[in-house]
């Protein structure tokens, strides 16, 4: 065995003996307070056995190790459905980004280990009501107040907000030069007077997304994390981290198998469903854009471990795989007809098919429309001509609402 | 569309969409979605009051004689501010089978009823997966019926139904009162559909049609509520549509209104093509009611319509954004309402099948 | 009968009685030429009888009559491949246009009555190397020379230019304004010193479009037929001729029947293809999508019967009917494997799917791209708004290339 | 992708398209369009001189003892700049059907002229709509083929087949000497691919598989072809996609370059995902040859690519507007061969079913 075989091997030992305590069956019921109760303890129980912040450094109590074994780890968990959930944006990027930008290096490594043991969680205060593709056109703003800041505005998706602790904050501190580059990033205490939460209930009954107000909500000089003025190339680095975070060629939504599996037991047509050749079709059309998916995401793990940079064709994968995602649920209601019907709302997105299905468009939205990301792909990987923005260098006062 | 609406026609869509748009809001069916066995009472009595119930049924039982023209420009209009009950359908189901394959006893006893709408219908012919299966899980033998019928629309208020049922191995279509039948409130994903399941046991029914003449009644029932249905379809797909095309011109991204960009612009139109070809399919299925290609229009009017709801929600949503997916602005209303009109009568696989198994002359 | 159905009756009888002399049988094997010649032959033959001109004004040699009567024979014509295709687009829209704003009347008379009959034959000179959706933008000019105009540049796509006897033609006569506003209409002689012909050989192999140069080429300004200046609009009103063109539900290529018959007879995964969802699928979408469309015809046909204006969705024809044509070919190629690569460069549209397929991107290109017509929907039916278009209101010579 | 192309493997890839590039241009091409029976000599040639035909077969009969994943590398740049003949593919299919399935004689008969490409190969598997006939079209009775192949690709010039026949009911997979067999040059879309009928009528042959085992056979030939057809479509796929975009670079509508609009560049945007789905599913299939899996990873390669080049075609000629329907621009030859490479290997339908019944173990 390699060493990443090994590894490999410990890792999924260890994820098997977490599961009487943590996996699908423990969770079953619970209310989310009780479910984020038990994500704390179970992301206490990943720092002590060395699963937390795998590949971070040592000194900010992480392993040292790298990408592969953690993208390794990675793939041992998602098997089963553990409380995870809370910590991935937290531990995804903002405390990544504070690692790379908080000056306040006693006050990072602080933070670092209560985030890594579950004990305290960061979320990502970027969108705005006015902007959801259009992050440079933020209006929360902040005006020098003594030596510090104060904070004016509002934003919004922002998730897991109602339980967090800190929050990273990009806001416009100059309103009188092009709009990008007026920004500024910070970071807040989520529980400092004039922050209100409020919860956004989504589409398919759940409320992990947020409004977050913010009413003369003063900070100090040291929460800046950016020059003033240059918050949006910090903005754009914590974006770029997001494109790491582990891909999945099922769109996070059930493994073809399952499909297959429904095929097998339904009738269609007087005829099991699976031989029938739409369904065959879909089979195999998913099945082949998911394997090209699945090794391109091999072919970056080689590269990285061979020391290379992977090629931009990783971008696909949010794109293809969340869009088919959504039409493959939809057949897979067709196929059960009337038995259908029936709806469980806390099913999970993994296994059920209504869940994955009215869940989709949440999918295809967050992180990155599909516009956006075609845009982002013939712009930034096929160099073709940016669309037409009227707002480009126009001092951001002086766009027309 | 091979008719033209006449001018009693265009009253019927105009009064229709007043009456509806007045009386029916989001705010209404939201809190609908998180409870089973509640429907939206305030559609349910402005269809009877309005007549919608008695349109196409006939006058000598205190229907309004009117056809299916009439009762899809009514649907349209319900799809457009999303019905807040499945009634309107399956009592119109339920009717037709009794009218059309019930003796003058039956007729007498049920239409009525129907046609006032205190009495409510429902079409009880699929098990599962299978709109019309060659076995049906309900069986009928000396007059009683024994089985459960799983996932019955308006099946949780229903006062009488029409069945699909096995009869010691051929099929029958019967008729059963449900005063004493035992239903199971499903909790779905469009709650105010009232899914149930019946389960039979020694429930008295009476036959309406029996052998391979039961299963040509049951398609032509099964046709007829899903040109309803189209109807209905198209109607939500229209206000989706627009919806996106409103949204597009207010909301602005980079300095413009994002209806300026081809992407939005272009699946807008995109929607306005599958709304026109819904459209015309559907209503020329209403007005080939009564002749040998009916069928055939039928079903070309429900993959048309199906496809047009569909889409029209997945795009609508996604042209909206991160606004689009919240519980409170309601598209997921349409979203979960596309998706049981898409089931109810039958998926587009079964549709896709009756089209060309008429077209092929008879293949497979 | 109705008037109407007695109509397509005679109608359908004399066209049958054409049958023998300039059928499809008749046709086979003849070069370009000698097919042209017979289809002058044929358009005398409908003249004669009264089939020519149907919807013009008799005074003109028109019959005088309606658009229903004229698309009741057309829908009997087109069922016999007879040779009329070289009159279609002269008889469509130069023709008609002259008629309307032809200045000599005496002359547009005399023109009009020998292009009826087949004698002269008419094109479009519109389209121009440097922009095929962008009509305003062309670049042949037209200055004053002595009391008339001389005409330099390049058109393109020309429609049976190397037959033609005359052209109507837009060029621009003032480059100094915004270049929708510096445009003139002429007629003009395509057989006078300095314009050339030469035709293009498309992807199918056919040639029927050309490139024409002008060199000099002089004319009098009775030629003109706009005011100077006002030829957008006169070009709008022909392109506006051009949607009423026949619609085809096929999207001109062959009918679905051949598609159910060709399922019938090959197999596919050891039973009929007819059996297999995936071609049952095809089959049952197209035929939904042509049902559509024709009710949507015969609604407008019924409309325009009760003396009203049929409504906007008439435009989808083109869009959706060539697309889907598109793909139900190659999926007709698919079906017969190995047995499609026999290829008749000569066979027709309407009932090879090689050849359907092979000319499917001319058809949907010629007449509006998917996006030019897929903008005009959106901006002039629902109202969005247009395209971002930097040479707005810019004065032509100050464009950049 | 699997694997990551060594530096060996890179400089196949560069070598061979800076080959083509100087030796194969549309200029060639377009005239063997209108003639049946002739194909770019130059192609060829250079496959020769460069080793290419000999690439993939063992060093004892004059070969290179590379891989399919080599071979996929020429194929790729072959379909860029579309080859001109369709013997690297057809060579190969023969030449590793003797290799894997034949006696020493056999291979020494005829392995080393493949090898070097003076001998060029066949392979006759389909009749017609199916790729493996449960019945073929060719019967072989002591010793003797007689029947008809219908579309053989190469089949003009080959000199040796493989086929695969019907000996007394159960299949088998033969090689024949075509010396004397007769020949139809089929008049097709794609002239250059020098497609013909091959009538066999007491033509020796020999046995290389019978029964069950030749259909396995002769469906491990069919994956090992479609995987280098696969990198060749994908090759012709990219090179669309970047014509598209060059294209959409330059040519300016409305006063700027058409890529700026969206309907243009979401498009070509789209391109790029299909081309590196396709690209990865390729280059994994090839480094998968000898593995259990290596049918699965063959089909879903070859439905990857079929849809990227037939999609490229489509789209990068509704890019380019009326231009690109023009017969001197040549983007028909894409267009042409997007078609016949979908055709020659099986096409879409035949491979769903493949992979179907390997991921759901093998139903229907």
């Amino acid at each position: 065995m390699t060493d990443l075989e090994t590894y490999r091997a410990k890792a999924a030992a260890w994820c098997e003996s977490m599961v009487p305590t943590f996996g699908k069956a423990a969770r079953k019921g619970l209310a989310v307070e009780e479910d984020l109760a038990l994500g704390r303890r179970y992301q206490k129980a990943k720092f002590d056995a060395g699963y937390a912040g795998i590949n971070w450094p040592t000194d900010l109590g992480g392993q040292g190790l790298g990408h592969l074994e953690k993208i390794t780890f990675e793939g041992e968990e998602m098997k089963h459905g553990f409380p995870n959930v809370y910590f991935g944006i937290s531990l995804g990027m903002p405390v990544p980004v504070l690692m790379q930008f908080g000056s306040d290096r006693e006050f990072v490594k602080e933070r670092v280990l209560k985030a890594l043991q579950g004990e305290e969680i960061w979320c990502q205060l970027f969108s705005e009501p006015s902007g959801g593709t259009d992050l440079a056109g933020l209006r929360t703003r902040a005006e020098t107040d003594g030596n510090g800041w104060k904070i004016n505005g509002q934003k919004v998706w922002t998730s897991w907000a109602q339980y967090s602790d800190y929050g990273v904050i990009v806001v416009r501190t100059d309103p009188t030069v092009a709009k990008h580059k007026g920004l500024t990033y910070f970071w807040v205490d989520m529980k400092a007077p004039g922050v209100t939460v409020r919860p956004i209930k989504l589409a398919g009954g759940d409320s992990h997304v947020n409004e977050v107000f913010f009413d003369d909500v003063k900070i100090s000089d040291d929460h800046r994390m950016s020059p003033v003025g240059g918050g949006f190339a910090v903005a754009l680095a914590t974006l770029m981290i997001e494109r790491y975070v582990a891909t999945d060629s099922a769109g996070f939504g059930p493994h073809l198998d399952l499909f297959v599996d429904l095929a097998k037991e339904v009738r269609l047509n007087g005829r099991p469903a699976i031989e029938d050749g739409r369904i065959r079709q879909q089979i195999a059309r998913n099945y082949a854009m998911r394997a090209g998916l699945d090794s391109i995401n091999r072919r970056a793990r080689l590269m990285m471990q061979a020391g290379m940079t992977p090629g931009p064709e990783g971008s696909l994968n949010k794109l293809v795989a969340v869009r088919s995602r959504q039409k493959l649920s939809e057949l897979a209601l067709d196929l059960q007809g009337t038995d259908a019907f029936a709806f469980d709302e806390h099913a999970s997105l993994k296994d059920d098919w209504a869940s994955s299905w009215i869940n989709a468009p949440t999918g295809r939205i967050a992180g990155g429309s599909d516009e956006t990301l075609l845009n982002t792909i013939a712009e930034r990987i096929l160099g073709l001509p940016q669309d037409h923005r009227p707002d480009k260098g126009i001092p951001f006062n002086q766009i027309p609402a | 569309m091979s008719i033209l609406y006449d001018e009693g026609q265009h009253a019927i869509a105009t009064e229709s969409r007043r009456a509806l748009e007045g009386r029916v809001s989001k705010d209404d069916l939201l809190p609908l979605l998180q409870t089973s066995g509640r429907y939206h009472e305030n559609f349910w009595t402005t269809a009877k009051e309005q007549g919608w119930t008695a349109l196409a049924l006939p006058e000598a039982f205190g229907g309004l004689a009117l056809g299916l023209v009439e009762l899809g420009l009514i649907a349209h209009q319900a799809g457009r501010s999303l019905s807040g009950a499945p009634f309107l359908t399956s009592s119109f189901g339920a009717a037709k089978a009794i009218e059309l394959y019930g003796n003058d006893t039956q007729k007498a006893r049920w239409l009525p009823g129907l046609a006032s709408g205190e009495t409510i219908g429902a079409v009880a012919f699929a098990a599962g997966p299978d709109p019309l299966p060659a076995r049906p899980g309900v069986a009928l033998k000396a007059g009683k019926l024994g089985g459960r019928a799983v996932g019955v629309s308006g099946g949780l208020f229903a006062d009488v139904a029409v069945v699909f049922a096995d009869e010691g191995g051929t099929s029958v279509l019967a008729i059963a009162d449900l005063a004493g039948v035992a239903r199971d409130a499903i909790d779905s994903f469009d709650n105010s559909r009232c899914i149930a399941d019946l389960t039979f046991a020694d429930t008295p029914a009476e036959t309406l049609v029996t052998g391979e003449a039961a299963r040509t009644a049951a398609l032509h029932i099964l046709a007829l509520q899903a040109v309803v249905t189209a109807h209905e379809q198209t109607g939500g797909a229209e206000a989706l549509m627009e919806t996106a095309r409103d949204y597009a011109l207010t909301r602005k991204a980079f300095g413009q209104p994002i209806g300026a960009f081809q992407s939005i612009k272009h699946r807008i139109a995109e929607l306005y093509g599958l709304v026109e070809l819904a459209r015309a399919n559907a209503i020329h299925a209403a007005a080939r009611e009564e002749q040998d290609d009916f069928i055939i229009a039928a079903a070309a009017a429900r993959l048309s319509a199906t496809e047009a709801y569909d889409t029209a929600a997945r795009d609508c949503v996604q042209i909206h954004g991160g606004i689009g997916v919240t519980w409170e602005i309601g598209l997921h209303l349409h979203i979960r309402r596309s998706r049981t009109l898409a089931l109810e009568q039958g998926s587009s696989f079964f549709w896709e099948d009756v089209l060309v198994d008429r077209l092929a002359g008879g293949a497979a």
